[in-house]
């Protein structure tokens, strides 16, 4: 099961190279589909009262280094996988209404990235989590350089994404060398073993911790991106193809975040205790700036990219909470950002084809004849500005709840974000959507097209609006016992100092 | 007897391949390379391997090096210029060479190989000689031998494609 | 059925009739969906009625009920419940907020008869009485968060109604963003409170804050002040008041049900909510009912220089709801909420004259401009003084008793308590001058030009659709406007409404005449009977008293109005001049807007262009580059290497090969 | 003659083939050097092959000289492909591989 879901978009890509053009953008969203499926499945059939790994597969890979191909399901990822297998059928049935140049390659590219993205998510050996990890990369690479867009005046589209794959890359060579460094050292001369599992019942020394933490921290807060390590952010996200954008925004990013929970709480303990409110600080950092500069952006994607900056903030703020709390608000959130941010992706691409600009100063008045793109987008900025009664909400109020708690000071700073969020958010949307229309706009309703991809994206919105406890139900198990490994050698540590 | 077949084939062997270095046109460089490869045929039968060394005077000294008298002879020889172009490379090839030499001699001579110094193991008639050699290929290194095989047929389909008059 | 199922029901008829208009908005009729959007909160109405006489059915300490559907949020040692409360108090809003909205719906279904938005006005009118429920009848403070924010934002979206006027949009986005403001601090409290009571349900909450804290303990008292924070923002108290004012720039019926009947009120409901806590932290109350008080005053110096109808009479509700926080801060909780209905009633009213009046001005608010309607729609006229009177706190309208409740409460408790009913009284004399200052402007002399037209013809002038706010011309395109609003006389379902709440107005106040009858308070004390503050009560006497001073001063308030605008008009002319400096503070209402740009809003952008413009480019690209051309540094000398040469490429590889050996053979001898 | 002897020779006869290889520019030569060093290891490896008494080391000899048959196939073919392109045979100025 969790083998078909993980290879099942690489198969429909491969195979699809050998249809006509005309059917490539269809035969691979019916592969997302299907992985959809295969996903929704996992999910009817998981058991929210366990707390380990469900569906997994371990299967001996190179047994000389220790490495198994193991997969599998627990409250952690359950909900980032349906949340890419979901994204991933909203891009690609997006792109697929649409023209594409090159159309084999270009899906071939979208459903490899599923597969590198789902296999991150999946992965339960930490090589094979590095291994997935880098793969993503490969066709986000080729989809923005090849399909994105040269701006006037700016980067081209090449050199733009050759920074994005420099920042990442840097960041997952790092990654690739601590996970090598935390096996050999776990294995202390024995067998080398890079399950999570086994690594983690063996916590290395809290020397070789330190600078391990933080060469995995580099690969993830650049992945997300964090502030100072966003410089790939704004020039990537204007070349990008939107479709692409929706997922990479909504399901790459999250990887980083998950990163640590899954890895890097489990296995550094120590360090994460010790490095705590570093990384806090960076995330507070993440949320003001991303906030400030969101607010003064006039491209309506780095609105959106910014926005993901802040919102990621928050993320890493609850899960540096070290409080199962903080872990379920930034699990949920991450499911929540996912589901916002896409569609706005989305959304930004339909009134960049109204309007012909993607400056918010030249847009304006488009809801006059578009009252459902209108509702579907007020709902999208509502949720995105994270209002009381959306599920992005319940999020933020476990994350900084358990900010609250654990850092007061932290936590009152990081609600300045929230006012913050409300402003970008609803300027968004009143400078495209409301005030006068400037000559040359178009105001169109949604094509019926389009509106079969936002309106199921929008309803799990607001599904998840009315019943949070979905996710939080589930994931519950799983964080606390990652969170707990950060808790239980506290007293530890404690007592060596 | 054998010492000096010996010293005669080395002292081949080494100006042989002196000259493939010094020489500056590729068709002596060619014929020395042949000198060098028929020595060193001698020195495997000294060794005992006998169809090694006639393997090493039908292949190489016959098909390899007509090869590359043909090819010799179809781009012409052309002397190379004195001057070299990469800054200290005069200097260190030799260097280096020298290097190499030294070490390898002493990586083995230093070695506890306790056979290096004799003359090695008594060994029958059959030693060496095709029969067995066959029988190893086709036994104990059936893959080896299937490989080398393949690889053969790819190199001359490659060369035939490389080297086809194709017109862009 | 229970009064919790009622309440329920209550809850979900006005989402349904969102829901359906909005989803229905090509299928269904304008008409249709204006009788399904009032039919809802009609319906509503019926079910809160069915809610009391449930209640009413139990002893009077048995009246509360908790109820929850399903868990909300429930992990990591948090649980939140989709539950609601029904007790008097949660009962009592209920019944006043669907009752008030049940006509301004009536009302709105004549107003905006000829607006292109009708469905959206009543979707977004019914989802606003769905939030206000909500906000009344969440069980716990995480629900109560969602329903303040569900107000926010429906305020917000009628304010930006109009959406094609730039004016409406900011002041909606002003609107929202001060609320978001008031937000956070309801989140703060409820962290604090979560984090010393370990729970967000209201019944826990009340019975073990007496128990874990100790009366004037800091926790309970930042508890309150953040609390208050949420009240104020959404009460519209100084210093969170000014988006009140803007945000009249949605259509009149929305200024009447959110911006002075039920939305603003909120902070009441609130402080009378968790009265518990704020006994608890008699410091926390005691700035409230200064704070209200401070805006009591202040709202009616500034009603009294402002030349736009409609904000003159948003000030006046900034004012009146001082006197309910000041009245439920200071423990007068039933006096408070008394107060509450009875200004839901004749506020609502006011803001229904005015928008037939503005109507009729074909959409000019400008009060210069009016004179001589009494001619012109003598309907609306008669609505306007009793209104009038109402606010004015006359002898035996609502507002009289419910006003001099709050003050002679605030007597009885004595201390600095009686300075502050001294500062009401004030108030209501302010309140009375301001009040018929609009009323002599509009009703009485020689009509405008626009009423002239009206009683020649019996039609509604028309101009050119001009924005209120800045006499721009109005993009009529879609969306707006508003060029065929319509007047109570022309418009029967209006008119109804309109004579409900004047009926209301008038004699609401009957329900609770000292020493005649106490039918609220009656039935709201036993709701407060836990805050020892309930056991004060001021004698028949003494309320009497009060009762006489209110009257003297709200005839004089009136008389000196009459003398200043009809009398002798030239007078307030003369003030202008004299008291030059004090009439432009109040023009320009004390400067609150022009500080908060400078201490916040300035800094925030300038913090954003500094980011944008400087940090970004020198910092975060600085960064890059410098990383670059460290890169670019190392690349030379990779380059050097490598040269092209396929050669010194061999030679490297046999210098490392070469150089390995030599550290294997040093490494073995 | 003892093994030693071969051996050396055979490290020499390495040597000298690097050493050309280093310092020849013509890819023809480059060839024969080539072939120079994998003989000098084939030598080696029947020289081992007689010491140890055991014909393993006589079949990889042979299995070198396929690869290098092999590598002077595509190897000659590769310069009579640039020969045919008119580049120059030398290669200090092929030069693609600069960074």
């Amino acid at each position: 099961m969790i083998n078909s879901l993980l290879w099942t978009p690489l198969a429909f890509g491969l195979l699809g190279l050998f249809l006509p053009r005309r059917y490539a953008g269809w035969w691979a969203t019916l592969g997302t589909a299907v992985t959809l499926a295969i996903a929704i499945a996992l999910l009817a059939g998981f058991d929210s009262g366990a707390a380990g790994l469900q569906d997994s597969v371990d299967v001996t890979w190179i047994s000389g280094l220790g490495v198994d191909y193991s997969l599998g399901l627990d409250g952690l990822n359950v909900f980032l996988v349906v949340l890419t297998a979901l994204l991933w059928l909203g891009g690609t049935a997006f792109a697929a209404f649409r023209e594409q140049e090159r159309p084999h390659l270009f899906f071939l590219m979208m459903l490899l990235g599923e597969t590198a993205t789902l296999g991150a998510f999946l992965a339960q050996d930490l090589l094979l989590f590095v291994l997935f990890f880098d793969l993503m990369l490969v066709p986000f690479y080729f989809l923005f350089g090849a399909w994105g867009s040269d701006r006037e005046g700016g980067p081209t589209a090449a050199s733009a994404t050759l920074k994005m794959i420099v920042y990442t890359l840097i960041g997952s060579l790092l990654m690739l060398v601590a996970a090598i460094a935390t096996a050999i050292i776990a294995a202390d001369g024995g067998q080398i073993s890079f399950s999570i599992a086994e690594l983690a019942q063996h916590p290395i020394a809290a020397g070789s911790q330190r600078w391990i933490f933080w060469f995995f921290a580099a690969a993830f807060l650049v992945k997300m991106p964090a502030f100072l390590l966003h410089g790939w952010m704004p020039d990537a996200y204007r070349a990008a193809p939107l479709p692409v954008l929706a997922v990479f925004s909504g399901v790459l990013a999250k990887v980083g975040a998950y990163g640590f929970l899954r890895v890097v709480l489990p296995l550094f303990p120590d360090a994460t205790v010790q490095f705590q409110e570093v990384v806090l600080v960076i995330a507070l950092a993440s949320i003001l700036y991303g906030s400030v500069m969101a607010f003064t952006q006039t491209n309506v994607r780095l609105v959106g990219g910014y926005s993901s900056v802040a919102q990621l903030g928050f993320i890493t703020a609850g899960i540096f909470a070290l409080r199962a709390d903080g872990g379920d608000g930034a699990v949920l959130q991450m499911v929540n950002h996912g589901l916002v941010v896409a569609p706005l992706f989305i959304i930004v691409a339909i009134l960049a084809e109204r309007s012909g600009t993607e400056d918010l100063r030249e847009m304006g008045g488009m809801a006059m004849r578009a009252p459902v793109l209108a509702a579907l987008f007020l709902i999208v900025t509502l949720a995105t500005l994270a209002m009381p009664g959306s599920a992005n909400f319940i999020g933020e109020f476990y994350i900084l709840n358990a900010l609250f708690d654990a850092k007061i000071v932290f936590a009152l700073v990081a609600i300045s974000g929230v006012a913050m969020s409300a402003y970008y958010a609803l300027r968004l949307y009143q400078r495209t959507m409301h005030n006068r229309r400037p000559e040359g706009i178009g105001s169109r309703e949604l094509s019926l097209r389009d509106g079969l991809v936002l309106v199921p994206l929008v309803a799990c919105i607001v599904g998840l609006a009315l019943y949070p406890q979905l996710i939080l139900h589930r994931t519950d198990r799983s964080v606390q016992a990652s969170v707990n490994a950060v808790n239980r050698p506290v007293e530890g540590t404690l007592a060596r100092r | 007897m054998e010492a000096a077949l010996f010293f005669l084939a080395a002292i081949g062997a080494l100006g042989g391949a002196i000259g493939v270095v010094a020489m500056r046109n590729p068709f002596y460089g060619v014929l020395a390379l042949i000198v060098h490869l028929f020595s060193l045929a001698v020195l495997f039968l000294l060794l005992s391997s006998a169809f090694v060394a006639a393997a090493q005077v039908v292949v190489y000294a016959g098909a390899v090096m007509v090869l590359y008298v043909f090819v010799v002879a179809y781009v012409g020889g052309g002397t190379e210029s004195a001057w070299d172009p990469i800054p200290g490379q005069r200097f260190l090839a030799p260097l280096l060479g020298l290097a190499l030499f030294v070490e390898l001699s002493i990586a083995v001579l230093a070695s506890s190989l306790l056979a290096l110094g004799s003359d090695g193991p008594e060994v029958g008639p059959g030693f060496g000689d095709p029969a067995a050699i066959g029988k190893l290929f086709l036994e104990k290194f059936l893959i080896p031998f299937e490989a080398s095989s393949m690889l053969l047929m790819l190199a001359a389909v490659g060369a035939i494609v490389l080297a086809s008059r194709r017109t862009r | 059925m229970s009064a919790s199922s009622w309440a329920w029901l209550v809850l979900l008829l006005p989402l349904l009739g969102s829901i359906v208009v909005a989803l229905g908005f090509r299928a269904i009729p304008a008409r249709v969906a204006g009788v399904i959007g009032t039919a809802s909160i009609a319906l509503a109405f019926v079910c809160a009625v069915a809610a009391l006489i449930n209640l009413l059915g139990d002893e009077p300490e048995a009246r509360h009920h908790a109820s929850s559907l399903w868990t909300y949020a429930g992990a990591g040692g948090l649980h939140v419940d989709l539950g609601i409360y029904v007790d008097q108090l949660s009962v009592f809003m209920m019944l006043v907020v669907t009752g008030v909205s049940a006509l301004i719906h009536l009302y709105s279904f004549g107003y905006m008869r000829s607006d292109e938005g009708y469905h959206r006005f009543f979707s977004y009118l019914n989802f606003f009485v769905f939030s206000m429920l909500l906000l009344v009848l969440a069980g716990n403070f995480v629900l109560l968060i969602v329903g303040w924010a569900f107000v926010g934002f429906a305020s917000y979206a009628l304010i930006s109604f109009w959406y094609r006027r730039t004016t409406a949009t900011t002041a909606g986005m002003k609107a929202f963003v001060i609320n978001v403001v008031g937000d956070i601090g309801l989140v703060l409290a409820a962290f604090l409170i979560v984090q010393q009571l370990g729970s967000f349900e209201y019944e826990t909450v009340f019975a073990r804050a007496p128990e874990v804290f100790a009366r004037g303990e800091w926790t309970v008292t930042a508890i309150c002040l953040l609390l208050l924070v949420g009240a104020f923002a959404k009460s519209a108290q100084i210093p969170f008041h000014t988006w009140l004012p803007d945000a009249m720039e949605g259509p009149t019926p929305v200024s009447s049900l959110i911006h002075a009947a039920t939305m603003v009120t909120a902070g009441v409901y609130l402080i009378a909510r968790t009265h518990v806590l704020f006994y608890l932290a008699p410091t926390a109350a005691d700035i409230a009912a200064f704070v209200g008080l401070a805006t009591l005053l202040i709202a009616g110096t500034i009603a009294i220089a402002q030349t736009d109808l409609k904000r003159a009479i948003a000030y006046s509700t900034m004012s009146q709801i001082g006197y309910m926080i000041m009245g439920v801060s200071i423990g007068a909780y039933s006096a408070g909420l008394f107060h509450l209905m009875t200004h839901a009633c004749f506020k609502a009213l006011l803001f229904m004259t005015a928008g037939s009046i503005i109507s009729a001005m074909a959409n000019r608010q400008d009060i210069d401009r009016m004179s001589g309607f009494w001619r012109a729609m003598r309907f609306t006229s008669v609505c306007l003084v009793i209104g009038g009177l109402a606010l004015a706190a006359f002898p035996l309208t609502s507002g009289f008793f419910s006003k001099d409740s709050i003050l002679a409460y605030a007597e009885a408790r004595g201390g600095i308590y009686t300075w502050m009913a001294i500062g009401g009284y004030v108030g209501a004399f302010l309140t009375a001058i301001y009040t018929f200052r609009l009323v002599f402007r509009v009703l009485p002399g020689e009509p405008c030009k626009e009423a002239q037209h009206l009683i020649d013809s019996g039609e509604l002038y028309h101009g050119p659709p001009l924005n209120p706010a800045n006499e721009e011309e109005e993009d009529t395109e879609i969306g707006f406007p508003g060029a065929h609003h319509h007047i109570a006389e022309q418009s029967w379902p209006m008119a109804a409404a309109m004579a409900a709440l004047a009926f209301g107005a008038l004699f609401a106040g009957l329900v609770q005449v000292p020493g005649v009858d106490n039918v609220l308070f009656g039935f709201l004390d036993p709701a407060f009977a836990n805050s020892p503050l309930e056991a004060i009560h001021p004698e028949v006497g003494a309320e009497w008293r009060g009762l006489a001073i209110g009257a003297v001063i709200s005839i004089v308030g009136i008389a000196l109005a009459w003398y200043l605008w009809v009398a002798r008009p030239q007078l307030p002319a003369l003030f202008r001049r004299r008291l030059r400096p004090v009439y432009l503070l109040c023009l320009d209402k004390w400067y609150f807007d022009e500080a908060i740009e400078l201490l916040i809003v300035r800094p925030a952008l300038a913090i954003g262009r500094f980011a944008n413009d400087t940090f970004e480019r020198l910092v975060v690209d600085g960064l890059v580059n410098g990383t670059k051309e460290a890169v670019g540094d190392a690349g030379g000398v990779v380059r050097f290497v490598q040269s092209g040469f396929v050669r010194s490429y061999a030679l490297l590889l046999i210098a490392g090969f070469a150089g390995l050996a030599l550290y294997f053979l040093l490494g073995s001898s | 003659m003892t093994i030693e002897w071969y051996i050396v020779l055979s490290s020499l006869l390495f040597a000298i083939g690097a050493m050309g290889i280093l310092l020849r520019r013509s890819p023809i030569v480059i060839l024969l050097c080539l072939e120079l060093m994998l003989n000098a290891g084939n030598l080696a490896l029947v020289a081992f092959s007689r010491m140890v008494g055991n014909q393993q080391g006589q079949v990889f000899a042979i299995v070198v000289m396929v690869v290098a048959a092999c590598e002077v196939v595509v190897g000659l073919g590769l310069i009579v492909a640039i020969f045919r392109r008119r580049l120059p045979l030398n290669v200090d100025e092929l030069r693609e591989l600069r960074g």
